[in-house]
C-alpha cells in the first residue's frame, strides 16, 4: 500500500485494475485506492507478470502492505530500486529529541534566601524562620513542603522558663497544624494485634545480666528492630508520599517518637535500623534521647525518618494509634507490657503482653498488607536472640 | 564514702538526666517516678552514670531498691561497704 | 477579447539543431522525466515526505530556457523547481539527498523538494509561496545592474501566480527601473485545482504585460527548440538593458498537482490529448525525421540516466542526517571573532 | 559632541553609510525626491543621486523583496518603509524570505538588509496609523530589531545594523523625530542586544524602550519627590533581548514594571515578564507589573488617544501597586 497523501498511515484498496497473471509495465496504474484527500490512482514501478494478489478490493490495510507479488520479467530493465527491501521501512530520521535548550540565565541570589513567594506566606504564618530551613526546590529553594516539615518537627529547645509559655503554645500550634494536614490529607487505616512478650522479656533479662551496665538494652530496642526487620517483608510501609504517589526508600530510618520535659515531641531518625545490632541501636536510641531534650538534635535526623515507632507504654497506656507524620505512610504504637490470661495448649497462663498497631495511608498499602506487617513483627519477637 | 556525699552523687546523676528537675525539693521516702517526669530510659541512664560514679554493679534485679531517693542511697552505701 | 478560452494553439516553428546540441537537450529532458518517476516511488515508499510537486510534461521549458542562461545569470524558481535545478546543472544526487532530508542534499535536508538552493550556481531557490519569489528576482536584477554586471534574472512562476499582487508590482518596478528580469511564466493551464479561465478575467496571460510596458511573447512550451530559441531572444534583449521580458510558456503537467492530489478538476481525455504532445515524444519523433538520432542514441541516453537516477538514490541513501545540536545553526550568520 | 534632532541623527548616520560604502542604498516610498515623510531623507537625492536614492511605487512587498533580492546580490540596501502599519503588506517577504532563507538555504544565502520604519501612535492619526508592532518583529527568528529612543542611538544603532550580516528592522517611534540630543559624530557604531540604564535606582525597574523611554524617565522624576528611586533601563533592542540586564536590574530591586506601547496581550512585556519569572523568580517580592496600550483600535480624539497609551501617571501607578502588594 503506497504512501500517496503528507500523513497517509492506512489506504482501502477501492479496485483492481490488473488480475493475477496480468503482464504489467513500469509506471501502469495498478490499481485504485481511497485516501483522506480522495480516490488516487496507483503507479506501479516494476515491470513483470502479476504473480497473486493479497489484497482484495474494499479491504482497509496500512501503508507499507504488500498488495500483490510481482514476479519481474527477465529481461526487462529492472526498475532499480535502491536497496529497499518490499516492505518499504519509511527512513526515519534518528528518534527526535529535543534541541539543547538554550542555556536559560538565572539571576544570582545574593543576601537572601531563595525562597518560593508561596512559601514565604506559609512561614510568616507558621513562624518558622525559612533561613532555618534545607530547601528541596529547584536550585536548593526552600518549598511550602520544606517549611511546613520544619514546623512540624522543629526541635523544641529546652523550655527555658522565661519564653517557655509561648514557645509551648507555638510547639502545640505547630504539632496541630501537621496533625491537621496529616488527618486531612490521610485516609488512615488501623490494625492491632496482641503480642506474646514472655519469650522477649525472658532473653532479655538474661541478655542484660550478661551485659555491663551501659550497655544494658531496653525493650523498645526489640520493638524498634522487629519493626525494621518486618519492614523488609513489607516494604510499601517504608516509603514517602510525593504528592501524588508513594516512593518506597531503600533505606529503613525508624523515627522514634520521644516526649520532651514539659510536652511536646519529636521523633528523630535511628537511621538504618534494620542493619544494626541491638546494642549499637541502644546506643543510638540513648544518645537520641539525650539530644532531643537537650535541643541539639539536626534537622537531617528529624526530616529523615521514612517511618515512625511510637511507644506510650510508660505511661500505662495499652494501645495507641498514632497519626502519621508527613510525609510517612505509616506508624507503628506499642502498648504497656501487661500481665494477661493467655490460653496455652488449652490451660490458661499468664503471659507478658502488648498491643501492637499499625495506622498506614490507604492509598499506598491495604490492611492485607498491613496484617502481614503485624503478624511479621509478631513472629521476629518470638525469637529476640535473632533480632 | 559518707551517707551525704553518696546523696550528693546521686543528685548530681540526677541533675544531669532532668535539668529541670527542682531537686532541693526532692521528698526523700517518694518514688522517684512520682516526683519526676522520668521514664525508663531516664532510670536506665541513672543507673548508668551511679555506676560510673560510684563503681558499683546494679544488677536489674535490685531495681526496685532503687526506687526512693533514701531507699537509693542506704542501697548504694550498702553495695560500697561490702 | 473577454473571456477567450485558452489562448489559440502556436503554429510550429521549424528550427535547426544540430545533432550534438539535440542530444544534449534530449538527454536532460529525460534526466528529469526519469529523475521525477523515481521520486514519486520513493515517496511512496515513505523516502520523501511533506509535499511533492512533478515536473513531468513541463521538461521543455526548464531544459529548453535554460540553455539561454549564462553561469553569471541568477534564476528564482517555484516549488515545482526539479526541472529548472537538473538543467541548471545542480547533482541530481544533492536533490534527491535533499528529499531524503539528509544534511548531504544541497540546503543541508533544511528545504526539501520545494526549496533547492545552490548560490555557486546562481539557483536563489524555490519558492513556496506563490509569486513570492519574483519580487526577490527584481532585486537580484537591481544588483547586477547596479554593480555593472551584464547579468539577466531569469524568474520562473506559474499562471496562479498571476493572480497575486506581487507579479504587478514586480512587472511595474522592474519596468519602471528598467531591471535585466526575465519573467518565464509557465502557464500548465491549472493553478492546483483552479483552470486558468476560472482564476483570470483575461487568460490570455502575455496580454498582462502590456499594462507594464513589458514586452512579452507566447510560446509553445512542449516544443523544446522553440522554447530555447524564444529565450535566447528574449535575454538578449534583456541584457541589452532593454528592460524586462516576459514569455509565456504554454505547456501542461501530465501528473496531479502533488503527490496528494486526486485531480477531480481535471478529465482524463484532456490529459492524454496534451499527452499526445509530449515534450520528450515531439523532440524525438522530429529528430528521427531528421534521421539525427537513432534508437541506439536512445538507449544509450536511457540507460546513463539510469545510471545517473541510480546513483543519486544510493548518495541519497548513504547521507547522513544533520545532527540535532546544529538546529538553530544559521539562523544567524555566526560572528566573525 | 553637537547637539541635534532625532531625525537628524538618522540622516547623519545614512549620510555616512552612502558616502563610505558603495553598496549601500536608500530605497522607499518618497525618500528622494519628497526628502521623507518624517524629513529624514532630506538633502540626500541631491548629494547621491537617483541610483543610490531611489524613489518606489506604493509595493511595499516587492520593493521589500527587492531589498533581499539586491542584499542576496552582493548590495546593502536600506529600505524605508514609511511605518509599520504598511510593513504588514510586507510580512511574507519579511518572514518566508528575509528571516528564513539563511538556515533554509543550509546556510549559503546571506541577507544584509536594513529595514527602517516608524512607529507608534500619539499623533491623532486613528488606527490604521498609530500601531505599535515591534513586538511582533522580536517574535521572529532570523532577524534582530533595534528600538533607538535618542538621537545617539538613532546614529549608533542605525550604522551597527549595516554591520550585520543578517536582516536588522530600526523602529523610529515617530514622537522622536523632533526630539534633541547630544550626538558624537565621530563615535564607534552601537552594540547591538546591549541596554541602557538610563537612571540608577533601587526601589522598581522600569524597564521600556523607544518612545516609552521619556515616559519612564519623567515617571521616575516624579517618584523620586517621594523619595522611590526607580531604575529606568532602555532595553534598545527587542531581538535578542538583554536578559542580563534585565535580570541584573530585577535582581537588584526585587520590583519590576514593564512601559510597552504595544498591545499587553502577547505584548513584548509579557515576553520580558516571562523573562523575569524564570530568571529572577526568588528576586521578586512582588508580581511584575506592565504598563500597555489598551487593547482597543487607537481611536482619533486626542483625549481617547491619550487613555488609550501608556501614560506617565499609569506608570506611577504600576510602581505603586509593587510596593503596596509590598505590605
Amino acid at each position: 500500500m503506497p504512501i500517496l497523501t503528507v500523513d497517509m498511515q492506512a489506504g482501502t484498496l477501492t479496485a483492481w485494475r490488473k488480475r493475477a497473471g496480468d503482464a504489467i509495465k513500469r509506471g501502469e496504474i495498478i490499481a485504485e485506492v481511497e485516501t483522506d484527500k480522495g480516490l488516487i490512482d496507483v503507479e506501479v514501478f516494476t515491470t513483470g507478470v502479476i504473480e497473486s494478489i493479497l489484497v482484495q478490493a474494499g479491504e482497509t490495510v496500512p501503508t507499507g502492505t504488500v498488495l500483490a507479488i510481482i514476479r519481474e520479467e527477465a529481461g526487462a530493465p529492472v526498475s532499480v530500486t535502491p536497496s529497499t527491501p518490499v516492505q518499504p521501512v519509511p527512513v526515519t530520521p534518528p528518534t527526535a529529541r529535543p534541541a539543547p535548550a538554550p542555556p536559560r540565565l538565572v539571576a544570582e541570589v545574593t543576601g537572601r534566601v531563595r525562597i518560593s513567594p508561596l512559601a514565604k506566606k506559609v512561614a510568616a504564618e507558621l513562624g518558622v524562620d525559612p533561613a532555618s530551613v534545607r530547601g528541596t526546590g529547584p536550585g536548593g529553594a526552600v518549598t511550602r513542603e520544606d517549611i511546613e516539615r520544619a514546623a512540624a518537627t522543629r526541635p523544641q529547645a529546652p523550655a527555658r522558663p522565661a519564653e517557655a509559655p509561648d514557645r509551648q503554645a507555638r510547639m502545640r500550634q505547630l504539632i496541630g497544624a501537621a496533625m491537621a494536614r496529616s488527618k486531612r490529607e490521610i485516609p488512615h487505616y488501623y490494625l492491632g494485634t496482641t503480642i506474646d512478650m514472655s519469650q522477649a522479656m525472658t532473653w532479655l533479662t538474661e541478655e542484660n545480666l550478661k551485659r555491663p551496665v551501659p550497655e544494658r538494652l531496653l525493650a523498645g530496642v526489640l520493638l524498634i528492630k522487629a519493626t525494621a526487620l518486618a519492614l523488609r517483608e513489607v516494604p510499601e510501609l517504608n516509603a514517602v508520599w510525593r504528592g501524588t504517589e508513594a516512593a518506597p526508600s531503600p533505606a529503613i530510618h525508624i523515627g522514634v517518637a520521644i516526649s520532651l520535659r514539659g510536652g511536646g515531641l519529636v521523633a528523630p531518625a535511628l537511621h538504618d535500623a534494620d542493619r544494626r545490632s541491638l546494642g549499637d541501636l541502644m546506643t543510638g536510641l540513648r544518645d537520641l534521647v539525650r539530644r532531643a531534650r537537650s535541643g541539639g538534635l539536626r534537622s537531617s535526623e528529624l526530616s529523615d525518618p521514612t517511618i515512625t515507632v511510637t511507644s506510650l507504654g510508660e505511661q500505662g497506656v495499652e494501645t495507641v494509634f498514632g497519626i502519621i507524620y508527613p510525609p510517612q505512610v505509616a506508624i507503628v504504637g506499642f502498648g504497656k507490657v501487661v500481665e494477661r490470661p493467655w490460653v496455652v495448649e488449652g490451660r490458661i497462663e499468664a503471659r507478658p503482653v502488648l498491643a501492637a498497631t499499625l495506622s498506614a495511608d490507604h492509598r499506598v498499602s491495604d490492611g492485607h498488607r498491613g496484617g502481614l506487617f503485624l503478624a511479621a513483627v509478631d513472629r521476629l519477637l518470638q525469637e529476640p536472640e535473632r533480632l | 564514702m559518707t551517707r551525704d556525699e553518696v546523696r550528693a552523687t546521686m543528685l548530681r546523676v540526677l541533675g544531669e538526666i532532668a535539668p529541670e528537675a527542682d531537686l532541693a525539693a526532692l521528698k526523700p521516702d517518694v518514688a522517684f517516678r512520682d516526683q519526676l517526669d522520668l521514664d525508663s530510659m531516664d532510670l536506665l541512664n541513672v543507673v548508668i552514670g551511679l555506676h560510673a560514679a560510684l563503681g558499683v554493679d546494679i544488677p536489674e534485679a535490685d531495681y526496685s531498691s532503687l526506687a526512693t531517693p533514701d531507699g537509693c542511697v542506704d542501697y548504694l552505701l550498702g553495695k560500697l561497704q561490702r | 477579447m473577454a473571456g477567450a478560452g485558452p489562448a489559440a494553439p502556436l503554429p510550429p516553428v521549424p528550427l535547426p539543431v544540430n545533432r550534438e546540441h539535440a542530444l544534449e537537450l534530449l538527454h536532460q529532458m529525460v534526466l528529469i522525466r526519469r529523475f521525477e518517476e523515481k521520486s514519486a516511488e520513493l515517496y511512496t515508499l515513505g523516502k520523501i515526505r511533506g509535499f511533492l510537486h512533478l515536473y513531468i510534461g513541463e521538461e521543455a521549458v526548464a531544459v529548453g530556457s535554460m540553455q539561454a542562461l549564462s553561469a553569471d545569470d541568477s534564476i528564482v524558481a517555484t516549488y515545482r523547481e526539479h526541472g529548472q535545478a537538473l538543467a541548471r546543472g545542480i547533482p541530481a544526487g544533492s536533490l534527491m539527498a535533499e528529499m531524503y532530508g539528509k544534511a548531504n542534499g544541497c540546503s543541508r535536508g533544511r528545504g526539501g523538494s520545494m526549496h533547492f538552493f545552490d548560490v555557486a550556481r546562481r539557483f536563489y531557490g524555490g519558492h513556496a509561496i506563490v509569486g513570492g519569489g519574483l519580487p526577490v528576482a527584481v532585486g537580484l536584477a537591481l544588483a547586477d545592474r547596479m554593480q555593472g554586471r551584464p547579468n539577466v534574472t531569469a524568474c520562473f512562476f506559474g499562471d496562479g501566480a498571476v493572480a497575486e499582487g506581487e507579479f504587478h508590482e514586480s512587472l511595474n518596478l522592474a519596468a519602471l527601473w528598467r531591471l535585466p528580469v526575465l519573467f518565464l511564466c509557465e502557464n500548465n493551464l491549472y493553478a492546483m485545482g483552479t483552470a486558468l479561465e476560472r482564476h483570470q478575467a483575461q487568460p490570455d496571460l502575455r496580454l498582462k504585460a502590456q499594462g507594464y510596458a513589458v514586452p512579452s511573447e507566447a510560446v509553445d512550451g512542449m516544443d523544446v527548440l522553440a522554447v530555447e530559441d524564444a529565450t535566447r531572444r528574449a535575454a538578449a534583449a534583456v541584457r541589452r538593458g532593454d528592460g524586462p521580458f516576459l514569455l509565456e510558456l504554454r505547456t501542461y503537467r501530465f501528473r496531479a498537482h502533488s503527490m496528494a492530489d486526486p485531480e477531480l478538476y481535471r478529465a482524463k481525455e484532456e490529459i492524454e490529448r496534451w499527452k499526445s504532445r509530449d515534450p520528450i515524444g515531439l523532440f524525438t519523433a522530429r529528430l528521427r525525421s531528421q534521421q539525427l538520432v537513432d534508437d541506439t542514441d536512445l538507449g544509450a541516453i536511457e540507460a546513463r540516466v539510469a545510471t545517473q537516477v541510480d546513483e543519486a538514490v544510493r548518495f541519497a541513501e548513504g547521507g547522513g542526517w544533520e545532527p540535532i545540536e546544529d538546529l538553530t545553526r544559521d539562523v544567524y550568520t555566526p560572528v566573525q571573532p | 559632541m553637537i547637539k541635534m534632532s532625532y531625525r537628524e541623527a538618522v540622516r547623519s548616520a545614512l549620510r555616512e553609510a552612502l558616502r563610505s560604502d558603495p553598496r549601500v542604498f536608500l530605497m522607499g516610498e518618497d525618500v528622494g525626491r519628497y526628502g521623507g515623510c518624517f524629513k529624514v531623507s532630506h538633502g540626500l537625492l541631491e548629494e547621491f543621486g537617483p541610483e543610490r536614492v531611489r524613489d518606489t511605487p506604493l509595493s511595499e512587498s516587492t520593493f521589500l523583496g527587492a531589498g533581499i533580492g539586491a542584499a542576496l546580490g552582493g548590495m546593502r540596501p536600506i529600505v524605508e518603509i514609511m511605518t509599520v502599519n504598511f510593513s504588514l503588506l510586507a510580512m511574507d517577504q519579511i518572514v518566508n524570505n528575509a528571516a528564513t532563507l539563511r538556515h533554509m538555504s543550509g546556510g549559503q544565502l546571506s541577507v544584509p538588509l536594513v529595514v527602517r520604519m516608524a512607529t507608534g501612535g500619539g499623533r491623532q492619526v486613528a488606527a490604521q496609523h498609530s500601531h505599535s508592532l515591534e513586538g511582533w518583529y522580536a517574535h521572529i527568528p532570523g532577524i534582530k530589531v533595534v528600538v533607538p529612543a535618542t538621537p545617539a542611538d538613532a546614529r549608533g544603532l542605525l550604522l551597527a545594523a549595516l554591520r550585520e550580516p543578517d536582516p536588522v528592522f530600526v523602529f523610529e517611534h515617530s514622537a522622536l523625530y523632533g526630539v534633541d540630543g547630544e550626538v558624537d559624530e565621530a563615535a564607534a557604531p552601537e552594540e547591538i542586544g546591549r541596554a541602557a540604564v538610563r537612571r540608577v535606582g533601587d526601589a522598581v525597574s522600569l524597564i521600556t524602550y523607544g518612545g516609552c523611554v521619556g515616559k519612564a524617565l519623567q515617571a521616575a522624576d516624579q517618584l523620586a519627590t517621594e523619595g522611590i528611586a526607580a531604575e529606568v533601563l532602555d532595553l534598545r533592542s527587542l531581538r535578542p533581548l538583554d536578559t542580563s540586564a534585565i535580570l541584573a536590574s530585577v535582581a537588584k530591586t526585587h520590583r519590576a514594571v514593564i512601559v510597552d506601547e504595544g498591545w499587553r496581550t502577547c505584548s513584548l512585556a509579557a515576553e520580558v515578564s516571562a523573562q523575569i519569572m524564570e530568571g529572577a523568580f526568588y528576586s521578586l517580592d512582588a508580581p511584575v507589573g506592565r504598563v500597555c496600550s489598551a487593547e482597543v483600535p487607537m481611536p482619533y480624539a486626542r483625549h481617547m488617544e491619550d487613555a488609550a497609551l501608556p501614560q506617565v501617571a499609569g506608570i506611577i501607578g504600576a510602581v505603586r501597586e509593587t510596593l503596596g502588594s509590598h505590605g
